[in-house]
């Protein structure tokens, strides 16, 4: 399987990724933002980070590089996009995927330990998975999901919520959403499924040393889906 | 010439931010607010002289980069 | 501008400063060539006041690749990687613009890090602030925390421990101590030392604006009225742009082009060209028209003086300049060839063809002024004879509840969740615990860091309070489990023209430096704050120690919460009741007198050297410091971290239960071991000559002291937690 | 009423988020552009109907909690 892990200035959570897919067993390249061709992939993935400082408005900036317009292509085509936290932003900003990621309710950034439940397992992101509530981490000042009146009835006629923020039961409720998400959003999809952003950093929990294991289940269920 | 634009969040737009400002001012003793809302400002210092094409760039320019339309309105407030 | 004598005040010098520097030139310095002389004599730049002392601080170990000195130290942590670290303060910027001050601090001890081609795998910060009171504080405090996150996280560095405290002595003057860790392979470590002739010396990064122009000086200055006059030199960080310029240095960095590299920090362009000149004796010759200028008209004097941030200077080898060019370029980034090196041993600058400062490197640096200043020793204060009539109105759960939630005990989670502490995918120890822990990236290898400062018994008795703080550092790396291997330290002082103030510094030093040396944990980076202080009144002494050590095999790591019932605690080293400048004797019983707890420095050692050795052996489940608040806030904080619970055994002590549970004898650590290690444990510490005390069994939910006092988990977590949140939260 | 306020950095202070703007604005095509500068907008609706009043009052904020007039400058640019 082959990915790649495209670099905008300001990125930083691109190693971290680029350690994750290939412990799982991707063959994964670093593509520049600049470049204009993305290598041949099965999975494109925009990584975390603070593409342009997070200037202006998260993931802004880098929604306009040159390799976007490759991006949009290949997702367009069908490719597996999946943007995690800026990533997520900057799929959303591109138009990719449906909403925008205002500031966290309490205004302020948030790095800890949360519960997602999966919504959709009809993809090749979550299908077959063995967990339906994964513990994943978050770190971001920008992860409050919300879009229009209709856009969230498409987005839920459609389908398209990946993730919802939860307890460790399942239960979707206030106390559970760390950011103020509408309806604890915490992932969505492209109408195709084939696109996929999350403010979770599933790459930061792929070691029994680190905050947690979930990561790891996530990331070999992907490629195994993927083959 | 120099152009100004203010962009601010729709209406229906949860603005925390500016809810926390008027908290705020409120425990300082501003007490008959009713509402504070915050927004963006920019000056953009263009070569172009004439106003109606500077400023119809600026447009372009908010369209394309400086707002996202799903939550924030635009308007350009001064030309100098 | 005409330069006199008024005009060299109003930079801060002295009269006979001005005159030394008439006769060093042998005439009057024109403006530039003055504001170059006040930028590299205050004391800030020059540690005039200071360096007299500092020499005497033990620098040299079997680990210490590089000692003061230079922009960081280095250890050696074997396999070819080197730590680089370093502390320093952004106090006074921070009082006046708490978001932009804190986050340029950062950025600025991220950039001394990286100049030595490390790349920062981890930062610290010491915070400290008035009253909880002080109508100041909250913001300040918030300010400090955004801007801190606001840097850290956006470099993608993961922000892994800290400290923070509350004393009214910091209402005027707050500060803000921030600490970076960087990993280097050992045969690509950067200096700043020039070398060779007629190589370019190269400008890149931000451009330069009219920010921070006499920055140094500001914090050389004490606050009075007039702080206002002093605004304009704070600067606004912009951490994306240090973003790219840590990845193109370490760019440039991987190939062989370099020959001597400097961020430019404190007097910007001035000191950088200055001590790259003057550690590779020699001179540099700039045009200033070349250095990118952010602002039209930029006078010469403004561009040597400027604190813009995100700027380097280098000195490259013949005809590479096109190379690295090609990398800045790709980043975005200004590159300028701005001069040369010569042998001159002149700093010479030019602009518009004309020559605007000629001044020899020697005079700045090697003949600026050095003071001995006069200082006041402080007497050990007497002990407090304490009435313990008094304690028979206490119970014991509410002085725990109290001590819990003291602002200085309580959960600091709201500050650190703010900080983005597991980038990288390297963090194995959290904030939260007694050091923060990340592995080496891709090796068996973790690094653990501390930094810790107890203002109260340094204000007590400095001498002692100097010793007590490197142990302390000491003890919060031992108990993860990591081998100590150097420290940095930030100096936060007052005044040391104030005999009292200056006094405070010398002592504390002169603690610093014995204990560092007999625990064999050289100093190997640091910075001196002075004039933290408002109008005549200095803050308490406050250094604060960022200590770093060595874990070989990362999954060796200990950390501090309970983990299974039955097993029992131990406390190792001995309780002697000792309660002046306790926790427990200012806050509860409201005695703000006597002695701090005394220091031996042969039981600390041996103490921490055995737990080393248990840990080596596995033998050790979970374990951690005692520190204020005594025993029982330490285990406190264990049962909350492993939510369990401890049945506590009655000592065989003849002192007083509180004095038992609350003092603040040093040298302690509580440790959890199983039933079955104990005989062997016992051994070991017997063997050693360690003393311990059998402190109780691990139970499942409450924490139990005595027959009338229970605790559940629930209640000590809500102890712990809230008084912080609920402070920030209205 | 409504009073609307501007805060700018000061005319010296660096700019991060303008500067990166103006350069994106620059590959995206808009190539004429002499500088961008980012600021904050505020609406605040107050009780008070008296516009010179009004004014003062959100003077007396901007001075104390919205602006760091160490790095930052306010203007009211409207009332209504
Ligand atoms: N400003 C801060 N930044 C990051 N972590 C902090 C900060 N202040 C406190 N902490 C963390 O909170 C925990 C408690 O701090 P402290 O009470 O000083 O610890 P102890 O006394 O147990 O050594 C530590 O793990 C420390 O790293
Ligand atoms: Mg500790």
């Amino acid at each position: 399987m082959h990915s790649s892990v495209i670099t905008f200035p300001g990125s930083n959570c691109d190693r971290d990724v680029d350690v994750a897919l290939k412990k799982f067993g991707f063959k994964n390249k670093m593509v520049w933002h600049d470049d204009v061709e993305l290598p041949k992939s099965d999975l494109v993935v925009l990584p975390g980070g603070f593409s342009y400082g997070d200037y202006l408005r998260c993931g802004s900036m880098a929604s306009k590089s040159k390799i976007m317009k490759s991006v949009l292509n290949f997702a367009q085509g069908g490719g597996k996009v999946m943007g995690i936290c800026n990533g997520f932003q900057i799929l959303v900003e591109s138009g990719l995927l449906p909403g925008v990621l205002l500031r966290n309710k309490y205004l302020e950034f948030i790095c800890k330990n949360v519960f997602v439940k999966v919504n959709n397992k009809d993809n090749s992101y979550f299908k077959d998975d063995k967990k339906d509530i994964y513990e994943f981490h978050i770190a971001h000042n920008e992860g409050n999901y919300f879009c229009s009146n209709e856009q969230i009835k498409e987005i839920n006629d459609n389908n398209q919520i990946a993730l919802f923020y939860s307890d460790e039961n399942g239960n979707i409720n206030e106390q559970s959403n760390p950011n103020g998400s509408l309806q604890n959003i915490a992932g969505v999809f492209n109408k195709q499924k084939n696109v996929l952003g999350m403010m979770p950093h599933p790459e930061r929990m792929i070691d029994p040393a680190l905050s947690g294991e979930d990561g790891s289940i996530f990331f070999e269920n992907l490629i195994n889906n993927l083959k | 010439m120099k152009i100004s634009v203010v962009i601010t969040l729709k209406k229906d737009v949860l603005d925390p931010q500016g809810k926390v400002i008027h908290q705020t001012l409120d425990g300082m003793g501003f007490e008959d607010i009713n509402e504070v809302r915050q927004g963006k400002y920019f000056e953009i210092d263009t070569k172009e002289n004439d106003k109606k094409k500077a400023e119809a760039k600026v447009d372009e320019m908010c369209k394309k980069l400086l707002t996202n339309l799903v939550i924030e309105d635009f308007k350009i407030i001064g030309s100098q | 501008m005409i330069v006199n004598e008024q005009l060299a005040i109003d930079h801060g010098l002295k009269k006979d400063e001005y005159k030394k520097i008439c006769d060093l030139l042998k005439r009057i310095p024109n403006i530039t060539e003055l504001g170059i002389f006040s930028a590299m004599w205050n004391e800030h730049c020059s540690y005039k006041s200071s360096r007299f002392h500092l020499k005497n601080l033990p620098t040299k170990g079997k680990n210490v690749i590089q000692g003061p000195g230079e922009n960081a130290g280095v250890i050696d942590i074997g396999d070819n990687d080197a730590i680089v670290f370093k502390i320093e303060s952004h106090n006074h910027p921070s009082f006046i613009e708490p978001y932009q001050g804190a986050a340029t601090g950062v950025g600025g001890i991220m950039r001394d890090v990286f100049t030595m081609g490390a790349r920062p795998i981890a930062n610290l910060n010491s915070i400290h602030f008035g009253s909880p009171q002080h109508k100041k504080t909250k913001n300040l405090l918030r300010g400090v925390v955004h801007g801190i996150g606001g840097y850290g996280n956006c470099m993608g560095v993961p922000t892994i421990a800290g400290q923070t405290s509350f004393d009214e002595s910091y209402n005027g003057n707050i500060l803000v101590n921030a600490m970076t860790l960087g990993h280097v392979k050992k045969d690509k470590i950067f200096y700043s030392k020039a070398a060779g002739l007629g190589k370019p010396v190269i400008y890149v990064g931000s451009k330069t604006g009219r920010d921070g122009i006499h920055g140094a000086s500001m914090a050389s200055a004490s606050f009075d009225d007039k702080i206002e006059e002093k605004k304009p030199t704070v600067q606004v960080g912009d951490p994306f742009t240090e973003k790219l310029l840590l990845e193109a240095c370490l760019e440039l960095m991987a190939g062989d082009s370099i020959i001597a590299i400097q961020d430019m920090g404190a007097a910007g362009l001035t000191s950088s060209s200055i001590e790259m000149a003057s550690k590779g004796n020699l001179g540099i010759e700039i045009n200033l028209n070349k250095v990118p200028c952010r602002e039209a008209k930029m006078t010469p004097y403004e561009i040597m003086l400027s604190e813009s941030q995100e700027r380097m200077l280098i000195v490259l080898e013949n005809g590479k300049e096109e190379m690295a060019k090609k990398i800045f370029d790709k980043w975005n980034l200004d590159f300028a060839v701005i001069g040369k090196t010569t042998k001159s041993k002149k700093i010479e600058l030019y602009f518009d063809e004309e020559k605007v400062a000629d001044i020899p490197v020697n005079t700045l640096v090697e003949n600026s002024p050095m003071y001995n200043r006069k200082w006041k020793k402080a007497k050990l204060p007497k002990k407090i004879k304490i009435e313990k009539e008094q304690f028979k109105t206490l119970k014991v759960q509410n002085v725990l509840n109290k001590i819990l939630s003291n602002p200085n005990v309580c959960s600091k989670e709201w500050i650190w969740q703010q900080y983005d502490h597991t980038v990288m995918g390297d963090t194995i120890q959290k904030p939260g615990g007694d050091a923060g822990v990340v592995r080496v990236h891709g090796t068996n290898k973790a690094v653990a860091a501390s930094v810790d400062s107890s203002a109260v018994y340094c204000w007590a008795h400095p001498l002692s309070g100097g010793k007590q703080i490197v142990c302390e550092s000491w003890r919060n790396l031992i108990s993860v489990g990591a081998k100590p291997i150097a420290i940095t330290n930030c100096l936060n002082f007052g005044s040391p023209e104030n005999e009292e103030n200056m006094g405070e510094f010398v002592e504390c030093v002169q603690g610093l430096g014995e204990a560092s040396s007999y625990l064999d944990f050289p100093v190997v980076s640091g910075n001196v704050s002075f004039y933290n202080q408002t109008k005549d009144i200095g803050i308490k002494p406050t250094p604060s120690i960022g200590g770093v050590g060595l874990i070989k095999d990362y999954k060796n790591m200990v950390t501090m919460g309970l983990k299974a019932s039955d097993n029992i605690i131990l406390v190792i080293g001995k309780t002697e009741g000792h309660l002046d400048q306790s926790l427990f004797a200012r806050d509860i019983l409201n005695e703000k007198n006597g002695p701090p707890p005394e220091i031996n420095l042969f039981n600390e050692k041996n103490n921490g050297d055995t737990i080393l050795k248990l840990i080596d052996k596995k033998f050790i489940k979970s374990a951690h410091d005692v520190s204020l608040g005594g025993i029982i806030t330490a285990l406190s904080k264990m049962c909350i971290k492993g939510k369990k619970g401890v049945t506590l055994k009655k000592p065989n002590y003849l002192i007083n239960q509180f004095e038992y549970l609350f003092s603040e004898d040093q040298g302690r650590y509580i440790i959890e071991i199983s039933i079955e290690d104990l005989e062997n444990v016992t051994k070991i510490l017997q063997e050693n000559s360690v003393h311990f005390d059998e402190l109780g069994t691990v139970n499942d939910d409450n924490l139990i002291i005595d027959d009338k006092t229970k605790v559940s988990i629930d209640d000590l977590i809500k102890s712990h937690t809230t008084w912080l949140i609920n402070y920030m939260g209205n």
